[in-house]
Parts: C-alpha cells; structure tokens; sequence
C-alpha cells in the first residue's frame, strides 16, 4: 500500500549561504502564492466556477519556483496538464490564469485551453499539455529550435536551455523514450524533469514503472545524464538546477533530473486518495517545502510576523485574481471560430491576441482566400 | 415475464463485462486504473474484487503497448476488453487499433483474426479542452475492419456490450461520460443486441432525424418540443455505425421524406457526411429537400462552458434543422 | 515570357523546398533518410550537399518523436517540413499531428501558431499491402485546424508546396509516390499557388468529375474515352481537400447537373462523401441523379496486383459511375 | 562511414560438443534453403514476379534457425518484416511463402499479405509486420497470452516462450519503450531478440541509437536481462538461446538480446548501399554464418560433397517452390470481399483459410446480421 518512492530524509533545507535572503523571500512569496491560489482553485471548483478536469500543485511548489529561479527568462519551458505553478513561478499574473479557470477572455488562452492548457507568451511558457507525455517532445523540439536560431539562423553559439516536465507517470509513454533518444542523439540544451510524485493517478511508481525505484536508468539508455533532487528543499532545487542548467548550457547536452516530490491533494478534484495511507502523507506533509523554506529563512532574520504578513499579501492577491476573473466576460460566442487557422478562411475569423499579451487587436487579418467566402 | 430494474449506464457496461468474464474465462479486462481504482469512470467498479488482479489488469500509461499487448493476445485465442480511459487518449495508440486489429485477418488471410473490444469515454461535453474532448467516431469509422458501436441507454449498452465481447472481430465501444450516470431500465435475463439493427427511439412521419450515441438523447428533446409545433419526428437511434443499418435509415426517410443527421464529431468526412450521402441515394426521389446536418462546430473544443455548449450539437439546432428541412424555418 | 520546363513531381517538390530554404533560414528539412541517403523516394535528392546537416537532418525512425519536436520548433517561430518516408508511418505519430499542431493556436487562445509542414508518400497502388497503403486524408481530413493539399502533377506540387511552406498553419502535404516520377511543365520563374483553389483540369458540360490528387489522373482519362461515347466530363482537380473549393464544385454542377467524386480513399466518412453531401446540399434542384461514387474498395488493402487494381479506383470504374448517373448505364 | 556495430572476432563457428552433428546438419540445410530462397526472391523481383517492398535475409540465416531451434514448435514467435527467413526457418513450406510474394491463391495469406507480412498459423508465427515496432508489443501480448492460458485458464504453470524479433532500428519507436516495461511489469515469458545488423536502411546505428554501442542499456531501463550473441555462428546462437529461453521459462521473467548481424544484401532491392564501404561488407561476409557452420561441421565429417549435395538439394526445392507458385491461380477477385470480418456482413463474404492449412472451407459462414444484407 505505501509507495517505494520516498523523498529524502532531511527535514530543513539546505543551507542559504550561496543564496541572497532575498531572493529566497521572494520563493518562499511564490509558493505561498501557489498554494493559496491552488486551494481557492480547488474551492472554486467546488462552487462551479471551474470546469473539466483540475489538477492543483500543492506540495510540488518548490519544483516549479526551484526551477525556474535557476534559469533566465528568455529559457523556454513546457509541461503537463498540473501546470498553474509552473505559470505562477514563470510570472503569468494570477488574474489571467485564475480567468482561464472561469472560462472568461481575460483568460491566458481567452477561456479557450481551461486548467490543463495554459500558455504564456511573453514569459516563455510554452504550455499545459494534456496528453500524458505529449509535452516531452514538444520540449525537446523547443530546445532544437533554440540552438538553430541561435546557431544556424544567428550564427552564435547556442545560449538558451529548455526544461521539459513531465510526471513520473509519462515515463511510461513512448513520446518519453523518442524525446529522450532524440535529445541525446542531437545533443539538444535539454533538461528533462521528473518531476516524480510517485503516483499516476492511484498507480504507485512501482507498480507502473520498472526500475521505478531508480530511473535514472531511463536517462542512462539514452546515454543522459541525470542527477536526483529534493524536490521539498527549494533552495536545494535552485542550486542543483542551476549547476545542471549551467552545465547544459555549455555542453549543449541534456540532461535528466528525477525530482522525488509528493502531491498532497488527490490526482484531480474527484480523488479519495484510496490508494495510499494517511500516514504516508503525514510524512511527506512534514517535508512542506513551504515550512522547509520557512525555517531556513528563520536564521536570517524572517521572522513569524513577515511570514504572515506574506501570507496576507499573497491571500489579497489571490482574492483580487478571482475578483478580477469573476469581473472578467465570458468569452463571447464570436471566439468559438477565431485562432483555427492564423489566415482567416471562410468562417473563421483569424487569430487576436489574449488581453494578457497587450489586448485583441488581430494577428493576421488577411483577406480570405476565397473571395466569395463561401460554405466550406 | 422478465424482471426488469432501472440502473445506470456504467452499471450496465459493468454488468455485460461481469457476466461475459463469468461465462468465457478468455475474456479480461485491462487498463489503467481499472483494477484498484475500481476505474476512473468507476465502470469497473468491484470487478477485481470479483476476478481477481489475472483478469482485471492495471496496466501503465502506456496505450500504444498495451493495447498491442491484447492483440498479441486477442491473436492467441483470448477475448481482451481494453478500456481507453478517455477514447481522447488512444491517439497514441492510432497504429496498433487501425494497422494492426482491423486488418490482421485480412493480411493473414483468414489465419489470425482479433476479436478485441476496445471502450471508452467519447466526445466532448464536460468542458475538458481540446485535446480530451475526441469524438474518434469521426476518425476511426473511415477504416474498414472495424465495427463500431455507440449506445445512448443502459439497456442497449448492456446488450451491445455483451454483443461486442462475443463478436469475433474488432470492435470499437464508445461511451459517453456524460451519460454514464443515466439510469434506464434493464432487463434482469440475459439479452444481446445485434450489431447493425437501428433501434426507432421515437415514431413519426414528417421527418426522420438520423442519431448516434449521447446525440440521440438531444434529438428525442428536440422531438418532443417539434410535436408541440405539430411536426412529427421519427428519431432512430443507429446504435452501431459500422455496421450501419442503413435499411433502417432508407426505409423510415421514404416515409417522411425528409432527414436530418446529428452526429456530434467534427463535419468534414464523417459519420454523418456518409448518412447524408447514403440518404440522397437511396431516397434521391423521396426526398424534398437536402439532408440537414448537425454537428459539433468544425473547430477545436474549447474550454469554456458556453463556447463549449455553442460548439455542440444541441436540441435548438437540431429544431432548426427540420424546420429548415421541412421549409417551416 | 516565362520559361518552362517539363520536370518529375519530385524535383518540383524538391525546388520548391530548396527555394524556400534559401529564401527564409527558418525554413528545415527533417525524416527518415532525407539527408545522407537523399530520401527514399529521392525527393531530397542532393539538400544536403547543398543546404548541410543542420537544416536537412536525418532523423531515427521515432515518428511520434521527431514529428512533436518539429511541432515545439514551430511554436518557437521555426518553419519545419517534416517528411513522413510515407504516410502510413505517420499513425504512430497521430497524437502529435492531431492533437498537437492543430489545435495549438487554438488552445493557446492565438498565442503559439503551428507553422509546419507535414508531407509524404500517400496512398496505395505499389503492392505494399494493407499496413503501408493508408490514404490519409480519408482519415485525417476530420480534423479542423489544418491545411490539406494534394497535387496531381509537377506544376501544383511545386505551387502548392511553396504556399504551404509560407502557411502560418499546419499543412499535411500528400505526394502519391505512383507520381513523383512523373514529367510535367514547370515554368522557372517563382509562382505560388494559393489553397483552395480548383483547377478545372478538364472543361465539360453533362457531367462534372470532382478528384483529388492521382485520382485526378484516372478521371481525365475516363473523361476522355467518354468523350468519344459523346459525353463531355469537367474534371475539377481540387487540389487542396481542406480548404475545399466548395464554390468551384457548385458552380460546376450547377451547370452540368450531373456529379461524380473520385476519391481514392475509403468511402465510409471519406472527402468523398463530405463533397457528395456539400453538392446535394447546394445544388439539390439541379440534380438529375444523386452523386455517384468511386472509392477504393472498403477492405484493408490486399498485396496481389490483380486484386489491388480491383481494389483500386481506375478508368472504368469512374466511366460506369458517369454513365449511371447520366443514365446512360 | 563505418558502423560502431562489429561482429564478434571469431572466424569460425563454436565448438560443437553439446550438439549433435545430424541437428547442426539440419541447421546447415536450413540456412543453404533460406539463403538460396532469398536469391531467387531477389531474381524474382527483378523478374517482376515479385512486386512492392521485398527484403532478403541474406547474412543473418543464423539467427532465424538458431533462435527457432532452441524453442519448441508450440513457442509463438513474431517478426517485423524481414521475414522470409522466419518463416521458412519456422517450418513454412517454400512453396506458401513463394506463392504469397508471387500473390497467389496458393500464399500462406492466399496472396494477401505479400512479402512483408508472412502468417502461419500451423507453425505459431504470428507475422510479418511491416510497420516498424508494432510487433514488439504485439510478441509481448502473446506471451501474456500464454501464461494467461497456461495459468488462468487451464490453471497450470506458465511453459510457453515468445520469440519477439525486431531490427536495431525499432530500438527507436515508443512501441519498444512501452512493450519492455509492459513484459518487465507483468513477468512475462518473452524474448526480444534485436537482430542487430548494425543498419535501419541507410543510418548506421550510431547515427539512430543513442547508446548504439551498447544496447543492453535499453534493456536495463526496464530491469530486464540482456545477452549480446554473435548471430553469424548458428551454433552459439543455439546454445545461448537455449539456456536463456529455459531461464526465461523457469522463471517467467523477459529477456532482450542483442543479436549481432549483418545483412549482406542492400534493405530492399533499391538500395545501391553508398552507406557503407566495400570493405566492411568484405568483412562480414568473412563471417557467413554458412561457412562459419561448414567449417565446424568438417571436423565431423561432413565434407564437401555433402555441402553440394546439400545445396543441389535447396536448389531443386526452391525451383520447386518458384515453379509451383507460378501453377498456383492469381487470388480470386471474390478474395477482395473475404476476410474483412469473420462474421459475414453485406458484402463481406467471411473467412476462409488458406491452402496451407488446408483448404479453404469457409471459417464463419455466419447469415448476415441484416436479413436485406443491403448497402454498407
Ligand atoms: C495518453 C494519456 N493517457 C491517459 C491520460 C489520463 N491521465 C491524466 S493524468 C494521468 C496520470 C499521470 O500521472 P503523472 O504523469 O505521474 O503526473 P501527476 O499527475 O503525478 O502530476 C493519467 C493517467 C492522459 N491524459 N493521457
Ligand atoms: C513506423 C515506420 N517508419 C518507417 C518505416 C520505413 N522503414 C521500413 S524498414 C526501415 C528500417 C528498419 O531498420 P531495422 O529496424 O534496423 O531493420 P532491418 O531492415 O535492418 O532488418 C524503415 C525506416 C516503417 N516501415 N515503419
Ligand atoms: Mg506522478
Ligand atoms: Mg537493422
């Protein structure tokens, strides 16, 4: 009943000292922010607000915040349908995503992606992919498009590295093995995080995944390296994710990161989390990366009172994202045939822009092909 | 007389797997989260309590592989039901269901057929986006090989599930989510329904509307509303689409001389493109107008519910549709 | 004046390829043996030597994986064509080119285009059985959000090709490999043709033939010995099946009152039957008789050429189906 | 231009004391039967006999006799397809196999299947599959079919083991990713056997495969065992078969092979081979696993006139086969409507079996479902 994955042992966090306090503040204001937002998500499905399926992150905040702390901005990233962290650590204000959730235009995809789709444009958030594993090769492609711009199209050197997401569960697609081979075989700046909190649904690891209790053996086929990583430890994250990130960079070879975490809700808002005991979870509860991250602040100096002040902060800020999205229109019917094709053709209507990204003015608003426009 | 109690659709497709595993112990059920999780859908809800983890199997993430692994086995002689737990993921495994399962007997030539039942939850409708919102029915019945059934009551997805299982070829069993907790009556002796036998949902004579699937459900409303204007719809529930009983279809619209299809997949080349065709045919002199078509619009699902609700086929449009066929619009 | 010249359908792919590629450094060239071994089918034939192994990239045989990576290169603003050695392989890569490329803009809500190409060898007629004989577009011609062209001779591939290259969206790019080695007048001078435009391939007045791609052929030779029986067929070459000139084929028929489709795919839910519905929907009073029909054979496709050739549209075929919708037969 | 795939060192084949001579005799007859079938192929194409996609086996004899004799005849064994060598090497008669290539009536698949896609249902090869990897997963379900069989239903022990064969190419396809976690997950008594010839076409391993000089790390990935076996000495690759499928069936667990071989030939009969030097070909073709066996076999006296007799032999049998599939009748055109579906629906006029297995009654003469049996 218990799963052979567990997180490491330690219960602080790494040291601080490479780390300005600084910078770990503002980590530790973006978990919190993740996990309020995530718990009004999952009130907000409760009340209807939200549709389809919904998969909220709490408990893996530090991998996402980790992660993308130990790149820069212009570093692609991609990831799977458990994705408003990996928004909210990229810097999507919480207003668009929340107004994704509510179906509304203010909305990152204007309404049209929902929960497991989000993109951003502007932070280099290159999805949300529902499809288990679908992502990994998406990923992998962004990492070869970096390198030839920046090589063929530039004539630079290669300077941007991609992480790919994927859960312990997409392991077990062939999308994973193809990327992976690929990714090594054309030396791609690459870093391909398992994010493994070991169930996919109610499968434990073990039960899903041979060498499940090392799959570093998996990058090993590919001839990848691979490292693992406390995924509860933030600033363990941020420093082994930043060594990777910076070696990737300069090899320009990928590599393969098995980050042990735990998700301390259900699979989705419909799971009685049958298949694992409570005890299981009060251990891993004891790891909150969020408390691992407090009490290492503690010794410098962050106190009770800042961290509630924090905590107030990013609650107003969660309550005005649900305000604004409940403000925020419906997508309006029109939507339904605009963003099929970027050329507008018969019926659709070409593509504009989300509000997120400076408003709706059209794309391309070519004339359509067929003058009279007609029927098909 | 036969009893006769009212239960759920996923009650039925349980029961019509339950009775066929107690009856040919060639027959097992595999994929993810069917076993231990009773099902993510929970249409399988206490079968590994009854069969045991041999015969009731959760297997990986993995479609591709494992629903090759049951043609493998559906090759050998065994009789696997493998649940796609939405028909939106068996994308993956497009190869091993079109390549390999449909046409295994004839490049064999005769030698190795596959009787396989694949099932699972079809079509759009509960605001899941885009890529989980398939209705594959407008992919995969281009290919022959197949069989094709799309039940839209319990009653009729027991008996054609029980049908499917007993089938010596491939069929393709979809399921609508948004009908798994519909509760109809089902007969508690054993019944079977034959592939390729429409089932006439309501009688009528102005007009005939052609459904399939969780479809037929809206057509039925839009019936019922078009009876208090005075038209007379005749709805048929086709039940499976390959085979198509296309008797059925012919016979009712050279009465009312008049059809409408509503098929919820995408237009361009679908089930319902091949009604509307087969339709002028066979009733090319019967007919006073065009075929009407609904479908679901021809762009991505969206999320939001009420573009999603605007994508879909829905009783106002159908209602449209005969008016217009009927020039009452 | 412009120059012409008579080339084979795979060099005018292949020029079109390379001038886009020396036109627009975004523009690359992945698949199967492309690179080193020239192409299979030789389409590549010499990119290497002249564009180097950066932009014309021998990839392993990962379908699903090399066609997602092409997909997340799109997204980036990268132009990539992808080379399936065939369209039959490309099943394994279904989820990626259904789920992924066209829908991407959609999903994103406008953020991320998908500006691909996807080509290859399409459709049976060389005796490679049923596993590696797929006419994709009676599969994946459901799908919105794509682009589907597919020529009949040099002069549109070449046209075709450069406008897909130039597509924002995703283009599936079929080539019948029973044409690349065909000769055909290429003016050298650059022109584009734009999609969903209908060539009249033959102008006529009793009967008017609707075919994509090689059926193309077999019409214009069924037009003409129909021709010499007194029967005057317009052939209309479509050459892109999404969009569809749906205009070009109605204003045709209108004037003929008679129509024919040609489609070499599978009927059940074909391009096929969408026009045979488009056309009794739009010129339902100009009709004399319904549209008639001409299919492959709805089976898996058999290896032995005389049953392949039976399977197969052909010459006589397409003359029956005339003369019995003239009433002729 | 050379490959990093070299086979083993050794010139001539192992030692023969565990097998008796009259076996490896059989085997050297089996080998000369494939190896001069497979030319005849060859002709026969140019000849237009033969028409569509058509692969010869010659160079890798070796691991079709070899592996089919170190199992039993009721061990299922399946195969991509490159296939001719499987099939006569598992028991087809010429003749079928000849006929089907010729498209016969008379072919295992009645002129169905062609070249690449060889059945036998007598002789438990499930196929000849044409699309690359596909039947990777379809070998691991037949081992689950087995011990299924052998377990569930008759309530006995697991005995049977399945022979999957694939090329080094496949190794890049999800379907062996998923199909080797699926056989490692369920314990299931398969084989994977890589007929590693170092090429998928014109792409040398390494070019394809990452880890391409050392494929047992893919079989690592998935926990599971993997031998590398010279496949130009039938003899080695007999014995080690041998121990590895009695392991396998003892303790119902998969095994993976890398196969060492070579393909003398070009992948099909277009290929000019500008991929490879003459002089690496010269080298394996010092490795022909036929003089590899002659040469063993001499020091048990068989000699040189036994070898021409031997060849003499397969040389009348193939004419034989060659001969009697161009007696056999073109398929029937009634054939197009037949094997669609066992159950007889409309047009389908149901199923009926091959000569091979004698005779064409009609399988499943069902009435058709709808008593008008109009249209579709
Ligand atoms: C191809 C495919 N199969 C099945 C599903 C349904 N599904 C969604 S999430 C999930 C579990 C994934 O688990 P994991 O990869 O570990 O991610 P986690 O939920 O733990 O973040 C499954 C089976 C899917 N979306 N796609
Ligand atoms: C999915 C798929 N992609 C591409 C092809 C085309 N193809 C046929 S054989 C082959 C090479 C396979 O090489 P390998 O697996 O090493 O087998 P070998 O030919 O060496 O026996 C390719 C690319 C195919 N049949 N299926
Ligand atoms: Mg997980
Ligand atoms: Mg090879």
């Amino acid at each position: 009943m218990t799963s052979t994955h567990n997180a490491p042992a330690t219960t602080t966090g790494s040291e601080l000292p490479a780390v300005a306090t600084e910078l770990a503040r503002s980590w530790l204001r973006r978990m919190l922010l993740i996990r309020e937002f995530e718990n009004r998500c999952a009130q907000a499905y409760q009340d209807r607000k939200i549709g389809g399926f919904c998969h909220v992150y709490n408990g893996q905040e530090a991998v996402a915040v980790g992660c993308t702390a130990a790149v820069g901005a212009a570093d692609p990233i991609v990831t799977a349908y458990r994705d408003h962290g990996h928004a909210l650590a990229r810097g999507m204000d919480p207003r668009h995503c929340m107004a994704e959730m509510f179906g509304r235009v203010g909305g990152c995809a204007k309404g049209k992606g929902g929960s497991m789709h989000m993109f951003d444009r502007a932070n280099n958030l290159f999805g949300g992919h529902g499809i288990v594993g679908a992502q990994i090769p998406l990923g992998v492609g962004l990492a070869f498009g970096t390198k030839y711009e920046d090589e063929v199209i530039n004539g630079g050197k290669s300077s941007r590295v991609t992480l790919a997401f994927l859960g312990d569960g997409a392991l077990n697609q062939g999308s994973f093995h193809e990327a992976m081979n690929l990714a090594g075989l054309f030396d791609l700046p690459v870093i391909v995080i398992c994010e493994n909190n070991g169930y996919s649904m109610g499968t434990a690891i073990s039960r899903g995944t041979t060498m499940g209790h090392d799959i570093s053996a998996k990058a090993l086929a590919y001839g990848i390296e691979s490292a693992v990583i406390d995924g509860m430890d933030v600033i363990g994250v941020y420093g082994a994710m930043k060594q990777i990130a910076d070696s990737v960079r300069a090899s320009c070879r990928p590599a393969f990161v098995d980050m042990r975490t735990y998700r301390f809700k259900g699979h989705s808002m419909s799971d009685p989390r049958k298949y694992r005991t409570r005890e299981e979870e009060e251990r891993f509860e004891k790891e909150d990366p969020i408390g691992r991250l407090k009490s290492s602040l503690e010794a410098h100096g962050v106190n009770d009172d800042d961290f509630k002040a924090m905590q107030r902060e990013v609650r107003a800020q969660v309550r005005d994202a649900v305000a604004w999205a409940e403000r925020s229109p419906v997508t309006p019917s029109a939507e339904l045939y605009r963003d099929v094709f970027i050329e507008r053709w018969g019926p659709y209507t070409g593509s504009s822009q989300p509000e997120m990204l400076g408003g709706s003015e059209t794309v391309a608003d070519f004339t359509a092909i067929d003058p009279e426009g007609d029927l098909l | 007389m036969t009893a006769v109690r009212e239960i759920e659709f996923r009650d039925a497709i349980r029961e019509a797997m339950s009775e066929e595993m107690r009856r040919d112990p060639r027959v097992m059920l595999l994929g993810e989260e069917v076993a231990q999780y009773n099902g993510a859908y929970k249409v399988s809800r206490g079968m590994l309590d009854e069969f045991g983890a041999r015969r009731v199997i959760d297997t990986p993430i993995s479609e591709s592989g494992f629903a090759g692994m049951a043609i493998g086995a559906a090759m050998l002689g065994l009789r696997p039901i493998v649940e796609f737990m939405s028909w939106s993921f068996s994308l993956v495994a497009a190869d091993p269901i079109l390549n390999n399962a449909p046409k295994m007997l004839y490049m064999s030539g005769g030698q190795f057929g596959c009787p396989i039942v694949f099932r699972g939850n079809d079509g759009a409708g509960g605001q899941l986006g885009s890529t989980h919102s398939w209705c594959v029915e407008g992919l995969y019945s281009n290919v022959p090989g197949l069989k094709m059934a799309i039940p839209s009551n319990p009653h009729d997805a027991k008996g054609l599930m029980k049908t499917a299982i007993r089938d010596n070829d491939p069929v393709f069993f979809l399921e609508s989510e948004r009908l798994l907790s519909n509760k109809g009556e089902v007969p508690e002796a054993e019944y079977l329904i034959p592939f390729g036998q429409a089932r006439v949902a309501r009688a009528g004579t102005d007009c005939t509307i052609v459904a399939f699937g969780r479809p037929v459900l809206l057509a039925l409303e839009a019936a019922q509303s078009l009876a208090s204007e005075g038209v007379s719809c005749e709805v048929l529930d086709m039940r499976t689409i390959r085979p198509l009983d296309a008797g059925a279809i012919v016979r009712s619209v050279r009465r009312t001389g008049a059809c409408v299809v509503v098929d919820q997949s995408w237009s361009f080349g679908s089930p319902g493109s091949e009604v509307a065709s087969l339709v002028h045919r066979e009733c090319f002199d019967d007919l006073d107008n065009h075929v009407h078509r609904v479908h679901s619009a021809d762009v991505p699902t969206p999320y939001a519910q009420d573009l999603e609700q605007e994508y879909l086929p829905n009783p106002r449009r159908i209602c449209e549709a005969v008016r217009s066929c009927l020039y009452r619009a």
